[in-house]
């Protein structure tokens, strides 16, 4: 451990940077970076990769100090993964003890970026699918004890509730990142957001219990982010 | 596999899965390495009927999961956790690879020719635009449209000044001028030939969509839309707005008229239709543009019976608009 | 002409005006075309000395005015108002014709092509970005930069296919891509072309300036002042701040630090300087290139001891700072 | 004169586009147009262009209804005439008698195109010089009636002062455009505009007696348009 950094959550590390708070998570990869991101080196040569919170919802929400049920164990079902920007850092956190990543992404372009990524990192399954039907994608997916969900699309929190009833086990939690605009564009952000968690919980496939709702401004604006735990069989 | 109603199968990547109260292995693969995994894997994705007997078991994997890894190892792929997630993570990462391959369709190559041509038409106009400055402190008189000037340079013999206010060309300022028109001539080049790509593109995946709303406008279509798949799978009342994101928007924030039109409205069936039967129009012709995608994307043939049922269409609106009149 | 200290004569377009009390015409023009009158004009346009002569002048002519048309008509130029006024436009436009013409110098020149290169600039990273994105989808790894990728895309041979998950390409797709590849190759020679176009006119208009500043700055500053005239006018002080405007507008509309230098910061001699020293060499520095400028525009050789001194005095500026670091 | 125009001014006619008021002036240059402007041909062929307010200070005079000194027999000196989008109606203007316009311009690029306007109009002279330096173009400028500036730069007021002072007759007009950000970008363009009001009342080269000044907004923004008549010798 360098003298710089200091633990901050599991697989989650804290230092600063030009004099403020920084988060950084140890490079699965050594030698390789994703996104334009700084190295830190430490004396015995372990990598430090800084963690934008301004280019992930979920380092928005290490950011903004809530408490996130990820743990370097956690079998971990990623929704919208994108070009991988927040996949590695996942990556390097589960790579700390023996998680696993199933990243599933339904665009072209993105996925190439994805499946480059997963060939450097020996913890992520990419998956080329859509995320609003995990009958597609069920026969790559064990159960899992975390979603994170990041899509820009209408019905998100259906959408995670469709994806929990398949793959969250018992007491699993959902991380989800909620943009009012993309469920609609004309509606006022908060009563989105009031509806969204509605579904969350009550929903036919899954219900969850709401532990925290954040605003996560100004790292991304009009984004919400939730942390909930599945309820257990009624 | 059982007789029992409740016993229920469907294939994962390591196997076959039965579910009678609680999941079994029931058939093993017969090979072995990841390549072949991989390309059994895709077909177990694409199988529908696989799809559908997943989608049936929701209501278990609501209650209880199956686990993976015990299953897999009892299929002899995997002898270790870690084991497990490395093999699966080979297969997945070749079963992206191939799925990723195919997934250039001739549509979607389509949409990179239009994305290309709207970056080509850009650069042109940018780069006759300062051809056009650059030269005309030479020839301001010179007034020419686009092409025509930059072919103009092209060709100026040396020894001609026709201006009575440029300034002296020397031979460095016409090589430069003329290499730089000689540049933009190639690029007018490469939009022709970027024009016949996607016209023979179109004319192979997508005839009765080229047909009804022409090479051009049907591929920019396509092109919004994502994909011919995405077109065909789109409702005809979003095709017919298409491109009028910001007047939708609008309209759903304020008491603005919703649009009529969006893209579509390029077509001459419609920029040449009377003002107010244009709303008429656009939902038919939308119509017969969703009914062509979802022709070329299901059947891949030709039925010109799209076309002429269109038109019969359109000619009783204007028939049934004209006797309106005469009674008024 | 006269011996009166009050009698003063100037020359107008008609000829030579003498005032002694009142207006009278002096001489007659001894040619008669429009061209040749035209170019009287110019040169009695251009006379110093009877700018000069005007200039001292005005305190009459805000009492009292010359008639023109009287005079011109005594001049033989005109019978009539009417003809006054048509004569004088074709004589006008000539002589503007000829003046445009001639405005065409050298370092207008190196302006043009300046702006032609930022042109280029822009058009050849947007172009290459597109044939990136287009070629990924057949050959996603595929890693180089900028003009290394295009150099590759356009020497592809058709049968290679290195990707492991990129689509497989048709012959019309590798047709296309490859010229298309080519023709931003060309783009780069044109750029290429340009920039050395660029060099061989500095050089020659602008050696001292092109031996300070470099060609590219050099040439960069002589177009935002709009030619080297207007550079070698400028106060050194605007020199320094010039490219800045921005942070000079927020500078003078609100408490904001000014700014220290614009443009001028791209060159070593600035942006390896310690921070604190930037002030003070950014303001030799801008001396220096104001003295470079006026020594181009009004002597056009070259004095090496403009860098000379610069170099003198940025090293005493260098020495006293780091004296007074060992005093403290 | 068709049933669409009436006179409005000498030489300006006003009509309706697309039901709203609008001015025109009679073309002095027949079948050819300079800017893009709309065209209206009466009974007899005469044809009338129309005149954009946005395009043109002068023109936005005339449309908020300031009386305007411009006749159509006036001599007018134009300083700042750009490519000639207005001279040409103050050209339209003049035909209808016999005056003349001496369009000064100072920029090589739009000055072609006022080259290119003069040779189809035989009212203008066009002179290809530095409008804050009278005494270059001295031998070209007879006395005039009107002085109409629109020149974008520092020393507005004092600059037309400078042309009163050799060229502008005893009781001839000033017709000037201001643009606060030409004079001060960091100043209060009200602040602006009254500091070069004063100028124009009392300078050493010529002083004015101000008529009117107006905002000329909507159709151009933090501009001010001043009608001045010079003032007698003292």
């Amino acid at each position: 451990m360098t003298d710089f950094l200091k633990p901050y959550s599991d697989g989650v590390y804290e230092g600063r940077m030009r004099g403020k708070f920084q988060l950084y998570t140890k490079n699965a990869a050594p030698g390789s970076i994703v996104y334009g991101e700084k190295i830190m080196t430490d004396d015995d040569g372990t990598e430090y990769r800084s963690w934008d919170p301004k280019r992930s919802k979920l380092g928005a929400l290490y950011q903004k100090k809530i408490r996130v049920p990820l743990t370097s164990g956690s079998r971990v079902l990623y929704l919208g993964a994108a070009n991988g920007t927040t996949v590695s850092h996942v990556s390097d956190i589960l790579a700390e003890s023996s998680g696993v990543v199933y990243a599933v992404e339904f665009s072209e372009r993105p996925m190439r970026d994805l499946v480059m990524l997963a060939e450097k990192r020996n913890n992520i399954i990419p998956i080329f699918s859509d995320a609003t039907r995990p009958e597609l994608y069920f026969p790559m997916v064990e159960p899992v004890d975390v979603i994170f969900q990041d899509v820009a699309q209408a019905n998100q929190a259906a959408i995670a509730c469709k994806n929990a009833a398949y793959f969250l086990k018992e007491g699993g939690h959902l991380i989800l990142s909620i943009k009012a605009r993309s469920v609609d564009v004309a509606k006022n952000p908060k009563k989105v957001f009031a509806e969204e968690i509605k579904t969350l919980e009550k929903n036919a496939d899954a219900s969850f219990k709401i532990l925290k709702t954040i605003d996560l401004a100004p790292f991304h604006v009009d984004h919400m982010g939730v942390i909930a735990v599945k309820n257990s069989k009624e | 596999m059982s007789d029992s109603e409740k016993s229920k199968n469907f294939s994962a990547w390591f196997g076959s899965v039965t579910y009678g109260g609680d999941f079994s292995l029931s058939e093993k693969p017969l090979i072995s390495t990841s390549s072949e995994l991989s390309d059994q894997l895709i077909s177990t994705l694409s199988s529908s009927q696989n799809i559908r007997l997943i989608s049936s078991l929701k209501p278990v994997f609501k209650e209880e999961k199956p686990d993976y890894r015990a299953l897999a190892k009892e299929a002899g792929l995997a002898d270790t956790d870690a084991e497990y997630v490395s093999t699966l993570r080979e297969i997945a990462i070749q079963t992206a690879r191939k799925q990723l391959s195919a997934s250039m369709t001739e549509d979607k190559k389509v949409i990179q020719a239009v994305e290309a041509l709207d970056d080509l038409n850009e650069t042109i106009n940018h780069l006759t635009e300062r051809l056009t400055e650059w030269y005309s402190a030479y020839y301001p008189e010179l007034d020419l449209p686009g092409e025509a000037y930059v072919r103009f340079v092209s060709e100026i013999p040396e020894s001609a000044s026709q201006s009575l206010m440029g300034a002296p060309a020397t031979h460095e300022d016409l090589l430069l001028l003329q290499s730089f028109a000689d540049d933009i001539l190639s690029l007018y080049e490469r939009k022709a030939a970027v024009e016949s790509f996607i016209e023979m593109k179109m004319k192979e995946t997508a005839p009765n969509l080229s047909q009804l709303a022409g090479v051009v406008l049907g591929a920019r279509l396509l092109s919004m839309a994502g994909g011919l798949k995405h077109l065909a799978a789109m409702p005809s009342g979003s095709i017919q707005v298409m491109g009028a994101e910001k007047a939708m928007v609008k309209h759903l924030r304020s008491n603005a008229p919703s649009p009529k039109h969006g893209t579509i409205f390029s077509h001459p069936i419609l920029n040449t239709a009377p003002f107010r039967l244009r709303g008429k129009i656009a939902r038919s012709f939308a119509a017969a543009v969703s009914l062509s995608a979802r022709t070329d994307y299901y059947s891949g043939t030709f039925n010109p019976k799209i076309e002429s049922d269109l038109n019969t269409k359109i000619n009783r609106i204007k028939q049934a608009s004209s006797q309106k009149e005469v009674k008024e």
